[in-house]
């Protein structure tokens, strides 16, 4: 089934990388990108990592009631955006991926008004914070039991084929998600139809508290896709335009039949898991540090400074603009007020059935 | 279709809504090639080929999961779990992705599938061969959940099942797969969900029951009708929604029920019967609403039939609501 | 022990069992250094070590099911699942091999274990992290269920579960978590399952409930008290074996009962106890059982507090059985 | 984790094998099995396979209700046992291995009395044929569940571990069983735990009807080993001699705690799945004529014969002798007696509860 690589190697023992630590680039290959796709990445990671300091502003506020920070992730996750058609292809996201979503133009009202559970919300505040779906952009709603997505992700891909519409699915999820059942079922099953879909981990060494060496004791996720005959790739998943090429080529190679494909990209959570998690119980303060100093976004920088297409004013005025428009897509999503009471009972089956209408009736 | 068993109108039903719309695509372990273990699947993998009859590699997860995802895209995947029992290595992506996905999503994305699977005992096949799981589905919300007892119900409720926009647990009687031959109308037909079947009237006593119970419950019948006694026979046909309003209107009329499920008796569906039984209509009561169960021990191999509640234990239970 | 809230309870109970047997070992997810995300194993894993507290790999069906291998090797496991919600991706590990283990096998193998999970909503967790799935463990033959409600209580049940030598789920009310404070002895005490606690003597109406529900019954017990209406508490504390005899006791003496469990209401677990008040004591009953739950939805995040069957809910039921 | 191997290396490409078709002699290390060993094997094999015989002729008399034939897995089984310690080691095996169970020494009566429900089984007559287990040779009694055994088999090798008892586990079953989550979740979780576990799959590349590339894109199922960091070995399954040697490696490094290890044993199903099952619905009859020529008795049979061993008239002997022993066995598993119609009740709980008092008492 597997297309050769034009690229990339799977299974390689080290990271693909294409931009060293200090923004230079590493390729052995000709960089053909213009400089608006390059500046986009950047501002999507940018956007991503606001997006989060918003959201962590609103809960110190109490106005949201959970955060799952995804700092450290936005390489990864504005990569494999770019990689897509919107509106076309499906992403079956997990809950820390706001980057990904913002980056296929999902629009931050709703983004914000899922995590305050207002109108602005498509999913009508059924879900706690950190749970996005939108079927305009075929990004399937977030559930929190993890892994749980993958199968019905593959179904999906399956369908593509069967049909042969020319779509690709992308499945995203974290280390800790490889260990599930429902991971397994979904590569294996995609392996055997040779659905398009590409699975990509965000292999950020930590299940919450629990560290790689306790989760595997495979040397790396990548090479689990031996395992269902799939093509594995080890990425730098700090490093935007590794994640974007290696991404490019995965979701073409779907696409023309050749199909699915495993990505791991090797991230850091530099926050805590979430706003009730307390990451010092777990994790060296020395290690976050030194990954900080990895930062994707400051990396990116630097390659775009590197290059004379970045300065310190347009940074600046950048944030300044994000900040605004996250600013209002606040007030927006607050505007639209809180969902109804009524709606508890909706969308529990197409029709309301009669039991529910009664338990309706004594509710309200 | 003329004379026809269960499972032979499943195999025609299924054809008949595979000809009819091109989105109904079949998924199971052996449903391919094998026709599946009980042959409800026979021919079809030759007549509609790989990509609309699939061979899944053994995973109830991947079944149920990939179903979900089908149907998100547009299919109407009919998923065969090969016995009930099974079920719950796949339990997490029935209860947590194809119950929830709707509400989750605000009625953005939705999964209009049919999961159909044998259950009941009888069969000689030991505890993981043998189970009646229905109550775990009635009590997950956003599922509906169906159980015929007869091949002309079987192919009106499995077609709307598998027309209906939510997913449809299809549970088939396993031990009356071939036992039953009826007449099964040519014509398309669809049987409303939440509609019981009165199979027979009667004055002394109700019974209450669904899917592979029927059998004996319709003998306990005949053999109450042989003393002079009539009863009332209800076949619930749906578990999610039930007929509570068929259910109530018998029971005050005739104040005495019998209430009857194969499941094990703690928490079994037709606690909730009993349950509402009392909160709608206690003062027509004549007597306690009576369950006949199965035992609360996993599903046993010797003495199976004992295990189930075969007419003589329904007698007994009818006994004691008639002399209450 | 002092003062303690309940998840202080649990962790202090655990370390008391493993400083008494060492054949007692936890295993969950970040459970180890974490001290688990609720901190119910806070500081045994400094305490006893990787081999006695394991951090385990994100996978319920290998927490469950290693604790059963572990169980019949002669270790007393007590496993916790992060959350309730998530027992159904190893809920099959629990059905099949830790419920029917010792029947499947004749006794020759059993598996002695705990399974713990914070259940229940009202913390803002959307559905899955909110969800009340006791009724399923009630069905399954082979599993005991206990649900505690206070600090005293959590101490008592958990060493009995720990010494069980069946399987036993342990529920424990997260919202209660840190919300009560109590004085809880220093001695070694179990808390016999299958006995429900008269958490208070009342004569015009009964309420039953257990676990995180207990709250808001109790609250609605005041607030009657303020009406001059006295109602009898019974806090059941293990769903299975669950303590009839008091339920009927107290019902028969008082003639009206309220039910309450925030699961949902189909075939909720207080049908069980609502049908077997029917079969047992129709004659006594001087109104219809009223179960007050919570709604046939998934567990919904916005309002997530209308969702339970909170005092005021629970106040118009007492009304409706009291005026019936 | 994983020692240096001694004879034999993970992931080779093509099976292991140490007896040729003929019965000669492949090996590149001088055998140093005596033949009391060597006839051993022969004669445990032989018992499997007339044991099947046995239940499939009380199957057509309508005594046993349901057969799994283990035609063609016997050198396998065989194998197994003969690289374990019967009695201290323990064993979770599947429902096609009477072979495993016999050569470890479980008597046929207690192995018949199973299949008919008497008193003779030691699981009281609870499950249906082909389900035996028994506490005195530490044999976890199997559970229809696919692969439902893996998560426990690994939890007793965790205890062994943990207790350092010096006992190690094997855990058996088919190819299917692979795509089961429980497979995942077990190898990977004694992949970190470094639990002394020998995962054995016997790959007769068939779960019911369907085919093993409709199960797994995966070239072997040794190499899904690599997603667990495990050594993953591919044996010749019908080599009773390649099956004794790596098992008996792949024992020796569990019990010095180097580790688990999946072993991938090639074998063929010369029968249907089970007394239900009509194969000739899903495999061509020539398939089947063709792996009967590599019958698995036959070789070793040719390979005793050639190294003058064995003789027809011995054969003729052993198998009048194993069939009186069989005859025997059946006829005391039966006059042990039905079980018992309250032994319904008892064992779901070590005490009986309340309900199943009242229950038990309303039934009898
Ligand atoms: C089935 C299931 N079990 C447990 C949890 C609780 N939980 C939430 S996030 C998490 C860790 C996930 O780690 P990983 O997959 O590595 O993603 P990350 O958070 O590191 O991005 C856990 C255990 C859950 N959501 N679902
Ligand atoms: C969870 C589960 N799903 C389905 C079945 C039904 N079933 C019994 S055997 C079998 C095929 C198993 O194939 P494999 O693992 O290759 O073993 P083999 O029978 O070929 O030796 C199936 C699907 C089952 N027992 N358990
Ligand atoms: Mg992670
Ligand atoms: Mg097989």
């Amino acid at each position: 089934m597997i297309k050769d690589s034009q690229l990339f190697q799977p299974f390689s023992e080290k990271p693909i990388r294409l931009m060293g630590d200090a923004g230079e680039w590493l390729g052995s290959f000709e960089l053909n990108l213009d400089s608006d796709t390059l500046l986009k990445f950047y501002r999507d990671m940018l956007r991503a990592r606001l997006f989060d300091e918003r959201l962590l502003l609103l809960h110190r506020r109490g106005q949201v009631s959970f955060v799952a920070p995804s700092a450290g992730h936005e390489a990864a996750q504005v990569a494999v955006a770019a990689a897509l058609k919107p509106k076309k292809d499906w992403v079956f996201p997990y809950y820390r991926e706001p980057g990904l979503l913002l980056a296929l133009g999902v629009p931050a009202v709703e983004l914000f008004g899922q995590a305050m559970a207002t109108r602005a919300d498509p999913n009508r505040g059924r879900q706690m914070p950190a749970h996005p779906g939108s079927r305009d952009f075929n990004v399937f709603t977030v559930a929190s039991v993890i892994a749980s997505h993958l199968p019905p992700a593959v179904g999906t891909a399956i369908s593509m084929k069967v049909r042969n519409t020319g779509e690709v699915v992308v499945a995203s999820f974290g280390d800790g998600a490889t260990s599930e059942g429902d991971f397994h079922a979904g590569l294996n099953f995609a392996g055997v139809q040779g659905a398009p879909i590409v699975f990509v981990c965000q292999n950020n060494r930590y299940a919450i508290s629990v560290e790689y060496h306790k989760q595997t004791a495979a040397e790396t996720i990548a090479s689990k896709a031996e395992a269902y005959g799939l093509p594995g790739y080890l990425v730098d998943g700090m490093d935007v335009l590794a994640c974007f090429f290696v991404m490019r080529e995965a979701v073409a190679r779907a696409r023309q039949g050749f199909g699915p494909s495993l990505v791991e990209m090797q991230v850091y959570r530099l926050g805590p898991h979430s706003s009730a998690d307390d990451d010092t119980r777990y994790r060296p303060v020395e290690e976050v540090e030194t990954w900080k100093t990895r930062d994707p976004l400051a990396r990116m920088h630097r390659f775009l400074a590197h290059r004379g297409l970045w300065s310190r004013e347009e940074d600046l005025a950048l944030r300044t603009e994000i900040e605004r428009e996250f600013r209002q897509a606040v007030e927006d999503a607050q505007r639209a007020g809180a969902v109804p009471l009524e709606w508890m009972f909706e969308d529990v089956f197409a029709e309301l059935p009669d039991h529910l209408r009664e338990q309706r009736r004594d509710l309200l | 279709m003329g004379l026809a068993t269960i499972v032979q109108t499943i195999a025609h039903t299924l054809d008949e809504e595979m000809r009819r719309d091109d989105r109904v695509v079949i998924l199971g372990e052996d449903v391919g090639k094998r026709g599946g273990v009980f042959l409800a699947t026979e021919a079809l993998f030759q007549k509609y080929g790989p990509d609309r009859v699939i061979d899944t590699p053994l995973s109830e997860a991947a079944i149920i999961g990939a179903a979900v995802g089908m149907a998100v895209h547009g299919l109407r995947p009919v998923a065969e779990i090969q016995f009930a029992d099974y079920i719950f290595p796949g339990f997490d992506q029935l209860v947590s992705q194809a119950a929830k996905l709707r509400y989750r999503s605000g009625g953005q994305f939705s999964a209009p599938m049919v999961i159909r699977m044998p259950a009941g005992g009888g069969v000689k096949g030991g505890h993981h061969h043998s189970q009646s799981p229905e109550t775990h589905f009635v009590h997950t919300p956003g599922l509906k959940v169906v159980y015929p007892s007869t091949p002309h119900d079987t192919k009106g409720l499995l077609k709307t099942a598998i027309r209906d926009d939510d997913p449809v647990v299809f549970m088939e009687p396993k031990r009356l797969y071939r036992a039953i031959k009826e007449e099964v109308p040519e014509e398309d037909y669809c049987i409303e969900f939440g509609k019981a079947h009165l199979r027979r009237k009667g004055d002394d006593v109700v019974l209450v029951s669904y899917g592979a119970t029927m059998a004996e419950t319709l003998k306990a019948a005949d053999a109450l009708h042989e003393q002079g006694i009539s009863a009332e026979v209800i076949d619930l046909r749906s578990l999610l929604p039930w007929d509570k309003t068929t259910v109530c209107r018998s029971v005050a009329r005739v104040g005495r029920v019998v209430l009857v499920s194969e499941a094990p008796r703690m928490a079994n569906f037709m606690s909730e019967v009993s349950a509402t039984l009392t909160e709608e209509i206690l003062d027509a009561l004549l007597a306690p609403p009576i369950r006949v169960t199965g035992f609360d021990t996993p599903y046993p191999y010797a003495y199976d039939r004992e295990y189930l509640p075969g007419p003589n234990r329904i007698l007994k239970a009818v006994q004691k609501v008639l002399s209450y």
